[in-house]
This record gives C-alpha cells, sequence and structure tokens, in this order.
C-alpha cells in the first residue's frame, strides 16, 4: 500500500514521540501526530487504544514521560490546563462536559472566564451558532438533553475562540440523529477557522468528515491517511476490528432497522 | 456448528449462571436493558460491546454489588439477586476489576491468604478456643497461596506490599487472589487493558490453562482479537441489550455488532466529505484473514 | 415558649453565618475543617482586642473582624492546606492536620489573651417586648439578626452574581472540567478562604454582642456548626443556613424542658437523627447551586 | 542527696505509668483506625466509661476486679452502640459524630448526680493499695500491673492482627467492596473492631482511674483523644510498636516542657506556658501530616499509597 503525501498545511500541533500512562501503566507507548491549521483531525482506534488518554496528555492531565507535545510550535509540557487554554487550545471531556448545576448562560460565561472583553460579542457568537443554547439560556445545564449538552459543551469551549479544539468522543452516548448535528456543528466550526483534534470510536463518520485521520493500536500509532481513504483502508479494518471487519459490507446493505429515525432527545 | 442446535436444547440444564431479564436503572437511564445470558460449566464467554454498553454494570448486578431494578440471577440453580453481596464468592462466582483493586497495604502473600474461604481463624471465638486448628488451616492456606505464587511467578515479590506492584504484577494478583476462593466462575473485567502484548500472552495463557483445569469464565474485554480467539461464545452489548450472541464468528458476522462499533452504517448521510468508494471486499477479505 | 424560639433565631442567624462558611470550603475544598470554630473564636477575639485596647464601637470591629479572619484563613492556606493538597494528602490526614490548626489556634488566643470569660464593651440594653407577644428581645438581638441576613445575602449575591461565585459553583460541581475551562483555581480557593474566614470571624464577633465568650467557645460552637451543616447537606451553604437556624431554635427550644446544659447534646442528637433519616442531609450534597 | 534521688525516682514511677496507660488507650484506637480505618475522633469517651463504671461499682461494694472488667465490658458495650450507625458513614461524618458522641457524654457526666458532676469521685478504693505499702513502693507495684495489663492487651491485639481476622480488619481499611466481593461479611467486623479498641480503652480509663485517685470531667477533655491521634501517628498507624515510641517521644517532650510549665517563666503564667504547650502539639500534628503522615515507624508506602 502506497503512504500517503505528507500534509501540506503548516502544523498547530505537533506530538512526538509520547509517551504517557497512569500509575505504572503505561497507556502511550510512543504516539507521534500532526494536526496542520484549520484542519480536522480524527484519532480513531479500538477502546483501550489510547485515544482518551493522549487527549488527557496533550492537556496536561496526565503525566507525560517522554517525548513532546508542541503547539504553534511552544510546548505545551508542564503548563497548567489554564495556561494552555490560554494559548489557543481548548478541550471538551468526554463525559461530564458541562456543569450541571451551572444555568447554561453561566456555563458559557464561565467557559470565557479568561476572556478580558468581548464576552457578549463572544456570547451572541454562540447563540448565533446554537440557537437551542438560546432557548435555554436560563435552564440548568444538568436538565439539558444529551446532545443539547454536547453543543453547550462545545459552545463552552469555543467562548475563547480557540484555534484548535480538542473534541474527546463527541458522539459517545448520543442517538443517530444527534451524532449527526453535533458532527456538522463540528464541521461548522471547522469551516469558522478553528482547527478540531477529534477522539472518536465512531470511525466511520469521523474518518468521512477529516482531512486526516490516525489509528491508534495499543497506545501505538498503527496508521494514518486522509480520512476517507483510510476508512476504505483493509489495514483499518484489521487494526481497528480485529475480526469484525468481513461483517462491514454486509452492514451496508442491510441497514439496521430504525437506525436513522430514532428521536434525538433520549 | 453443525452442534449450535444440540448446545442450546441442553444449555438451561448445564448453565452455571443464568440471567434473565436483567434491568438496572440508574435515575430515568436503563444502563442494563433486560439482559438475559447463560454460562455454561467449562466455557469461556467473551462480553463485547463499545463503551457505555452496560457491560460492566452487568457484572455488577451478577455479583449482587448492585441491586437489580428488576431481573433474576441464578448461580449454580440458586436464585441469588437480593442476597448479600457477599454471597456469591462464598458460591463460587468471583470477579476482578476493570481498574485493579488489590490491598494495597498488604503484603502479596496476605492479599491471597485473605481470599481463602472458610478460615477459622477469621472468628475471634476459634482464635482463643482452637488456636491450634486455626494454624493448621493457616498452614494450608499458605502452601494453597504459595502454589498460585509459583504459577503466577510472583514468589519473589511474596512479602512486598501489594502496592509496590507494577500493574502487570497486579493484574496477576488479583487473578491469584480471586482463584483463591476457589470459584467455578470467574468474571474478569478487561483483564488486558493496559497490559503489555507479552503479558497479555501470558494472561491469555493462564486464562486457557484455567480453563483446562475446569475453570468457566465470563469474560469482558475490548480487545475484539483476544475474545475471539479464546471465546467459546460472545455476548455483544450495546446500550444496555443484548445485540448479538453466538459463535464468535457468527457475533463477527453479525451487521448489529458492526454497526454498534463502527457507527451505524450508511455513512454518507451526514458526512460533509465525499467517503470515497467504498472497500468492501478487501476489507472483508482482510478481516477474515485476521479472524 | 415563643422566647425560646426567639433566641433561637437569634443563635441560629450566628451559626447560619459561621455553618455557610464552613460549608463553602467543605464543597470547593473537601476538606472538613475542624479548626473552622477557633476561627470563629479568632475573629471574636480580634474584636475584643480592638474594642478594649483601642476603644473601637463593637459594631465597627465587625468588618475588621472579617478581614482578619480572611487573612488568618488565606494564611493558613499558604501554611498547611496548600502544602498538604501538592503532596496529595488523604481526607483523614488533612482532617488530623485540622485538629492540630485548632489546637494551636485556641492556645495560642489563651496565651494571648488568658481562658477567663470576657466580655465586649458595650452598653447593656434592655430587652422589650415585641409588640403583643410574649417575646422580649434587645436591639442587639434585633441588629445581630440583621447582620447575619446581610452577610448570607452577601454570600448568595457573591455566588449568582459574580465571576469568582460562578467559579466557586462550577469548581463544586466539576472541579475537573472547571480546572480544564481555564479557571483559575488557586484564585477561586483564595477567595473561598476569604469568604470562610471573613464569615467564621464575623460570627465570631456576633456571638460575642449575644453574650460572654472565652477562648472555648469555637470547641463549643463546633459541634452545632457541624451539626448544622451535616443537617443542612454538607457542601451546601444555603442547607447550612437552614441548618443552623433548625439547630439554633431546636437547642434554645430544648431548654423548656431540659437543663441548659443539654443543649449541646440536643443539636448533635437533632444531626444523628438526620443522619439516620436522610442521610445526604436535608437540602442534598455537594453543590452550591 | 537522698531526698533529690527519691523525687526522680517517684517522677519516673509517674511517668512511666502516664506514659504506660496512653500506650494502652492508643493500643485501642490503632485497631480501630490503624488496622481497620475506622476513623474515632472520640476515643475519650470510652476511657470515660471505663474510668467511671470500674469506680462507681467499686464505691457501691463491687470488688475491684470484677467492677474493672465491668468497665472494660461497659466500654464494649457503647462501642457496639456507636458502631451501628457510624458503620455507613464516610471517614468526615464519622469523625464528627464520634467527637460529638464524646463530648455529649462528657455534658452529661458533668451534670448528672451518680458521677458526682464536676467534682468527680475521689476516695475510692485502688488495687494493691491495702497491701500496707508505702506510696512510692505502691506506685512501682502499680506501674507493674499497668504493665503487665498493658502488655497483656498488646500482645492480644498483636495475635488477633496477625491472624485470619486481623486480615480481615486490614482488607476492610484497604478496600471495603473488594473485601466482600472475596466473600467476606464485613459488618459484623467492623462492629467488632470498634467494640474491642472501646474495650481497651475502657480498661485504660479503669486504671487510669486507679492511678488517680480522683476522676472527674476535666480528665476527659477531647484533647486526650488527640493526644492519642498524636501518639499514633508519631509513631505510625497500624503499628502497637509504634504506640510505645510515640508516647514514650511525647511523654518526654512532655515532661521535659513541665517544670516550665508548672511553674512559669519569668513574668509568663504557667496557665499560659501550659497553653503555649498545646500550641506546640498542635502545631507537631500538622507538621508531622504534612511531612510525614506515615509516622515514625511508618513505611513511605504506608500512607502514599492510599488508592
Amino acid at each position: 500500500m502506497a503512504r500517503p503525501e505528507p500534509q501540506a498545511a503548516e502544523p498547530i500541533l505537533e506530538i512526538s514521540g509520547l509517551r504517557a500512562g497512569y500509575h505504572d501503566l503505561e497507556i502511550l507507548r510512543g504516539v507521534s501526530l500532526v494536526v496542520p491549521r484549520g484542519r480536522v483531525v480524527t484519532i480513531i482506534g479500538p477502546n483501550g487504544a489510547g485515544k482518551s488518554t493522549l487527549a488527557k496528555a496533550v492537556f496536561g492531565l496526565v503525566r507525560v514521560r517522554s517525548g513532546e507535545i508542541r503547539f504553534e510550535g511552544q510546548s505545551l509540557l508542564g503548563l497548567k490546563p489554564s495556561q494552555i487554554v490560554q494559548r489557543g487550545l481548548c478541550y471538551v471531556p468526554q463525559t461530564q462536559n458541562v456543569f450541571p448545576n451551572l444555568t447554561v448562560l453561566e456555563n458559557l460565561r464561565l467557559g470565557g472566564t479568561l476572556l478580558r472583553e468581548g464576552v457578549e460579542r463572544r456570547l451572541r457568537a454562540m447563540y448565533e451558532m446554537f440557537p437551542i443554547l438560546w432557548e435555554r439560556r436560563h435552564q440548568k445545564a444538568g436538565f439539558l438533553s444529551g446532545g443539547q449538552r454536547q453543543m453547550l459543551a462545545m459552545a463552552r469551549a469555543l467562548m475563547l475562540e480557540p484555534r484548535l479544539l480538542l473534541l474527546d468522543e463527541p458522539s459517545a452516548g448520543l442517538a443517530p440523529n444527534v451524532v449527526d448535528q453535533v458532527f456538522a456543528k463540528v464541521v461548522e466550526i471547522n469551516r469558522a477557522g478553528c482547527a478540531i483534534l477529534m477522539v472518536e470510536q465512531n470511525a466511520r463518520r469521523a474518518l468521512a468528515m477529516s482531512d486526516w485521520g490516525y489509528v491508534l493500536d495499543m497506545g501505538e500509532n498503527a496508521l494514518d491517511g486522509p480520512g476517507p481513504r483510510l476508512l476504505a483502508d483493509p489495514e483499518v479494518a484489521s487494526l481497528y476490528l480485529g475480526g469484525l471487519g468481513g461483517a462491514r459490507e454486509k452492514s451496508r446493505e442491510t441497514p439496521r432497522p430504525g437506525a436513522g429515525s430514532e428521536d434525538g432527545a433520549r | 456448528m453443525s452442534a449450535e442446535g444440540k448446545e442450546s436444547s441442553e444449555a438451561e440444564e448445564r448453565a452455571l449462571l443464568r440471567v434473565r431479564e436483567a434491568r438496572k436503572l440508574f435515575g430515568g437511564f436503563a444502563a442494563v436493558d433486560g439482559v438475559s445470558l447463560d454460562v455454561r460449566e467449562g466455557e469461556i464467554v467473551g462480553l463485547i460491546g463499545p463503551n457505555g454498553a452496560g457491560k460492566t454494570t452487568l457484572f455488577s448486578l451478577i455479583t449482587l454489588f448492585l441491586p437489580l431494578t428488576s431481573g433474576a440471577v441464578y448461580f449454580r440453580g440458586q436464585r441469588i439477586d437480593g442476597r448479600p453481596p457477599y454471597l456469591p464468592a462464598r458460591l463460587g462466582l468471583v470477579r476482578t476489576f476493570q481498574i485493579t483493586r488489590v490491598f494495597a497495604r498488604m503484603t502479596v502473600l496476605e492479599n491471597l491468604m485473605f481470599a481463602a474461604p472458610g478460615q477459622p481463624g477469621e472468628s475471634l471465638a476459634e482464635l482463643a478456643l482452637a488456636p491450634r486448628r486455626v494454624r493448621a488451616h493457616e498452614r494450608r492456606v499458605r502452601e494453597r497461596a504459595d502454589e498460585l505464587l509459583r504459577y503466577f511467578n510472583l514468589e519473589r515479590v511474596r512479602d512486598q506490599y501489594a502496592g509496590t506492584l507494577s500493574g502487570g504484577q497486579r493484574k496477576l494478583l488479583e487473578m491469584a487472589r480471586a482463584l483463591m476462593t476457589e470459584p467455578k466462575l470467574m468474571l474478569l473485567d478487561e483483564p488486558m487493558a493496559g497490559v503489555n502484548p507479552t503479558l497479555k500472552e501470558e494472561l491469555l495463557g493462564y486464562v486457557l490453562d484455567l480453563r483446562r483445569q475446569g475453570m468457566t469464565f465470563l469474560v469482558i474485554e475490548h480487545d475484539l482479537d483476544m475474545i475471539m480467539r479464546i471465546s467459546d461464545r460472545v455476548v455483544a452489548m450495546a446500550e444496555g441489550r443484548v445485540i448479538s450472541e453466538g459463535p464468535p464468528e457468527a457475533v463477527r458476522q453479525d451487521p448489529a455488532v458492526v454497526d454498534a462499533y463502527l457507527g451505524p452504517g450508511g455513512q454518507a448521510r451526514a458526512a460533509p466529505v465525499d467517503p470515497g468508494p467504498p472497500a468492501g471486499r478487501a476489507l472483508r477479505e482482510e478481516g477474515r484473514a485476521h479472524g | 415558649m415563643l422566647q425560646f424560639v426567639a433566641t433561637g433565631v437569634v443563635f441560629g442567624s450566628i451559626l447560619a453565618v459561621t455553618a455557610s462558611g464552613l460549608s463553602l470550603v467543605y464543597a470547593i475544598l473537601k476538606l472538613t475543617n475542624f479548626a473552622h470554630g477557633d476561627m470563629v473564636t479568632f475573629g471574636a477575639y480580634v474584636a475584643l482586642f480592638l474594642n478594649l485596647a483601642l476603644g473601637l464601637d463593637v459594631w465597627w470591629t465587625l468588618p475588621l473582624a472579617f478581614i482578619a479572619g480572611a487573612l488568618l484563613a488565606v494564611a493558613l492556606d499558604g501554611l498547611v492546606w496548600a502544602p498538604m493538597r501538592r503532596r496529595g494528602a488523604g481526607t483523614v490526614a488533612m482532617m488530623i492536620a485540622s485538629i492540630g490548626v485548632a489546637l494551636a489556634l485556641r492556645n495560642a488566643l489563651v496565651f494571648l489573651f488568658g481562658a477567663d470569660t470576657t466580655r465586649f464593651d458595650m452598653p447593656v440594653q434592655p430587652k422589650v417586648p415585641l409588640g403583643s407577644l410574649p417575646v422580649m428581645m434587645s436591639a442587639d438581638d434585633w441588629e445581630v439578626i440583621v447582620a447575619a441576613a446581610v452577610a448570607i445575602l452577601g454570600l448568595h449575591l457573591l455566588l449568582t452574581r459574580t465571576a469568582i461565585g460562578r467559579a466557586m459553583r462550577a469548581l463544586s460541581d466539576n472541579a475537573a472540567l472547571a480546572w480544564v475551562s481555564g479557571v483559575d483555581v488557586d484564585r477561586v480557593i483564595r477567595w473561598t478562604w476569604i469568604v470562610g474566614g471573613g464569615l467564621a470571624g464575623a460570627g465570631g464577633v456576633l456571638y460575642g454582642m449575644t453574650q460572654p465568650f472565652n477562648t472555648n467557645m469555637g470547641w463549643f460552637l463546633l459541634l452545632p456548626i457541624f451539626a448544622a451543616i451535616i443537617v443542612g447537606g454538607i457542601g451546601n451553604p444555603y442547607g447550612a443556613i437552614l441548618g443552623g437556624l433548625l439547630i439554633g431554635v431546636a437547642q434554645e427550644v430544648s431548654v423548656a424542658v431540659l437543663p441548659t446544659q443539654y443543649r449541646l447534646a440536643v443539636g448533635f442528637v437533632v444531626m444523628i437523627l438526620v443522619l439516620l433519616v436522610y442521610p445526604r442531609g436535608l437540602l442534598g450534597q455537594r453543590s452550591l447551586s | 542527696m537522698s531526698g533529690l534521688l527519691a523525687g526522680l525516682v517517684a517522677y519516673l514511677a509517674s511517668f512511666l505509668t502516664n506514659a504506660t496507660l496512653y500506650v494502652l488507650f492508643v493500643v485501642g484506637l490503632n485497631l480501630q483506625y490503624g488496622t481497620t480505618g475506622l476513623v474515632n475522633f472520640g476515643h475519650v469517651a470510652f476511657l470515660a466509661i471505663g474510668a467511671y463504671t470500674a469506680v462507681l461499682l467499686g464505691v457501691h461494694g463491687v470488688p475491684i476486679l470484677f467492677a474493672t472488667a465491668a468497665g472494660v465490658a461497659v466500654s464494649a458495650v457503647f462501642g457496639v452502640l456507636l458502631a451501628f450507625p457510624a458503620l455507613r458513614l464516610r471517614d468526615d461524618y464519622l469523625a464528627i459524630v464520634t467527637i460529638g458522641f464524646a463530648e455529649v457524654l462528657r455534658t452529661v457526666v458533668n451534670n448528672v448526680q451518680f458521677t458526682g458532676g464536676p467534682q468527680g469521685i475521689y476516695g475510692y478504693a485502688v488495687p494493691l493499695r491495702d497491701l500496707g505499702l508505702g506510696y512510692q513502693a505502691w506506685q512501682w507495684l502499680f506501674l507493674a500491673l499497668v504493665v503487665a495489663l498493658t502488655a497483656l492487651a498488646f500482645a492480644l491485639t498483636e495475635y488477633v492482627v496477625r491472624s485470619p481476622y486481623g486480615r480481615v480488619l486490614k482488607a476492610i481499611r484497604e478496600d471495603q467492596e473488594v473485601a466482600v466481593a472475596l466473600g467476606k461479611n464485613i459488618v459484623g467486623y467492623k462492629v467488632a473492631s470498634f467494640a474491642l479498641g472501646a474495650g481497651v480503652a475502657g480498661l485504660a480509663g479503669a486504671l487510669l482511674a486507679y492511678y488517680y485517685g480522683a476522676i472527674n470531667p476535666h480528665n476527659f477533655e477531647a484533647i486526650v483523644t488527640f493526644e492519642a491521634w498524636i501518639i499514633m501517628v508519631l509513631g505510625g498507624t497500624g503499628r502497637n510498636w509504634g504506640a510505645v515510641l510515640g508516647a514514650l517521644i511525647y511523654f518526654g517532650l512532655y515532661s521535659a516542657t513541665a517544670r516550665y510549665a508548672m511553674s512559669g517563666v519569668g513574668a509568663i503564667a504557667a496557665d499560659r506556658l501550659a497553653a503555649l504547650r498545646i500550641v506546640a502539639i498542635g502545631v507537631l500534628l500538622v507538621v508531622l501530616m504534612i511531612y510525614r503522615p506515615q509516622g515514625i515507624l511508618g513505611r513511605k508506602e504506608d500512607l502514599g499509597l492510599e488508592r
């Protein structure tokens, strides 16, 4: 198989030889990747491959043993999360990514904590991008549906106008048509100029919309390439799906009944 | 696969563990939503499914860590749900944990000896009145523990605090400790998570070896290659339900399982970028080669 | 009977002020601070010093005691709690350390001021009947209630209307998320101590206005304060206010049937009963909202 | 010259008796917290219950041996009573409930008639005192008794802690859910551990009462509990020898400063110096918790490994 050509755009995030883990469990065993400015890059891989750990390591939430993480040329290692946020890299964790006892508006304002000015302008922009948040602005975030929470979590992170948004499994636990909405928003955010680094389990959709994809396996880089092409790569199936890949085509012929028509608000 | 029909007809009477319509609600959310499954003596059953499918919750329900909202759990023909949580281990049903939970400030040997069942020395009366019996039993327990330490290659760390062990050693210790309870059925929760390839093979070897000695396993595992290699049967869960069940080959072929893992089919529907030409045939062949 | 309720409301509002500070600290730092009572004592003695040595009117000492309590709390954080947090100390280690702080603080006050019972130099005000009710209250009683209400209103406004209050609530809601959302956690912790310590200091002055006191007052207040926050739901300052009033009234009303010395026990028994029935307290747990 | 020596010898006897009584008291606490992980901030309550039970029964004509045994038993029973509500509680709640129990108990003792109220009780019979020995000889004889009983309690708890029974207690301390998952019914163990610790404290209380020859509520203030905690954490929790070492260090420091605390230094009155001494105790506790929470005998991993 021919290696895809190297990416052209200037990198905004570069990770090289990253090793990290908890206690003495080494989850990441040397991961390298590049996110070009303004692009969408997705990391996929089986559960336990280290995807979420990678996201946490970038944000300083997991101890990095060796390797380097550079954002716009400067190392992020040893920085506090608030300092990382300040540099223009915001993070949306996979679960518990809103403050349930704060209202939607308070969540957004909290996201804008580091803004010195222009809070109102950003709020307007967020309400424009996520009209549902305007409707619900005085409700406690704990009462939102799963999809709405995900929207709020992204909006909260976008308050600071980051140049790179780090999303940890934005589709986790959401009904299929809500996943569509969330991914559509991700594309919209990207079109507005923000680079995206996304960790996903939902490989098909994520890769389909990505400029570049990386497959992690057992805490190491396994494969990478342009998203759609990676999805078509037979090696991905074997790595990512274990022995399951063979059923893929069959599944396309017989879509799951009702898969696309479930109500989003669960 | 010709024996499939016969197997299922015998399933009922030979089932060591039977779960019937197990349901668990957290608030309004059904983490486990009507799960039924059987584990027969001598089997290795793999339990797979994407994150949040409810696998670990199901383990907690089976071991009575959490009370069922509705449904029933039978072990060796006896209904156990609603009984005290220490009962399953006494009947021979023991679990390990996703993130290892060793007794950190006890030695490795103590960790093992603790788990032995029926120790007279665990009663103050026996300690006072029959110290000799206690000592004799302790000797037997220690011998068994030493045996397991040898088996799992942990002799070197026998007298160290368990908290000083490496991640891999903790996995082995947890398995050895569970074995001390003299179980019939072991529930392993992601035994391979965060484990390097060498140790993975080692753990796999232990599971297969123990099965040869008559142990039964129900294993949650994310490493699908691994689960396909060791399981006699695979149960796949998603969103709290069983979505597929059967021989590994059949579950692997099940589109519902593939959908659960990869995201629902028809990837072009919402995707703003052209997914490119499908490569189904190549994928399928590759997949088989790896199976 | 009504008289006991009235006295209970006065004592209860003092409890509410001190307990809400303790609860705030618990919500954000997950620290069960057994030195909180002695921070109350500290406030009272700062006021005593300003009142007796400098001749300041007691009402003027109230804001100064708030500031002194805040400074003490921030200093203790720097000396004790921040190092323990950095070392990842467990909850029990923190509790034991807070006992050490309590002993040191209380006895430092004994060393400086002696252990004798004392009181502020303030005019004794007559108790006057409240309308046609069989209740006698002095002007000071009313002022204490008003001051407590103002302090609590201030806390409420801080939590709901200011950026730092929002950050406090966020931190108690989901510390990890607050951390990655860019909240300056150190700054929030500092403000938590300023408010918690300040309310303790001010609460001490209010207590001293209602009765004579000695260096042991914080220790005797500690049980009702803890009873208040447990009854209200530990980590919920609003619950602490409710709990404070409940415990205050329960303790005073008990005087109608039991010898006064058992007041302390009454608060404790109420706490045990609530724990048995509502293990998370009346208003639930761990939320500032 | 001989007078000085006699004074020193008498002082040594009192030093050793006090220290040994605290060792006994801490052995009980160590079983509860060090071994089983149950936070008890009201341990002094059991000291008081043992003391008052033994003395009151003695006053009413019960032979000393039985009165003492009753002191142990009643303490243990109160341990059971307190353990039941406490079983479901988290560490911090348990701490508050136990403190509250001790304070309420002291209030009650201070206010009821039969305990003698604030004046307490004095002039009761004391073991070995009627042998016709002089006070000094009695002091040493009594010390021998205290040491013997402490050694007995020490040995018995060591035996229990090192037995399969103690293994269960330690497992409860480490991770009670796992202990249950491995088939142990832990409820009884927690109650028993709390009750046994309370019983040991009750014995210490009875002996303390005999040694003082007079008891009153003032002897049972919360500070006594915290002194026990300091001794326990000084030596290292979970180790009985740590209690011995901790008691020696603590009382060593205490005695070294006693002369000044008794008489005062210059213009500083004695009670203020006593306060300063407690300030030092508090600071010691804080410094210990920050820099060496595992104590002197404790291994570094003893506390570092908590979850």
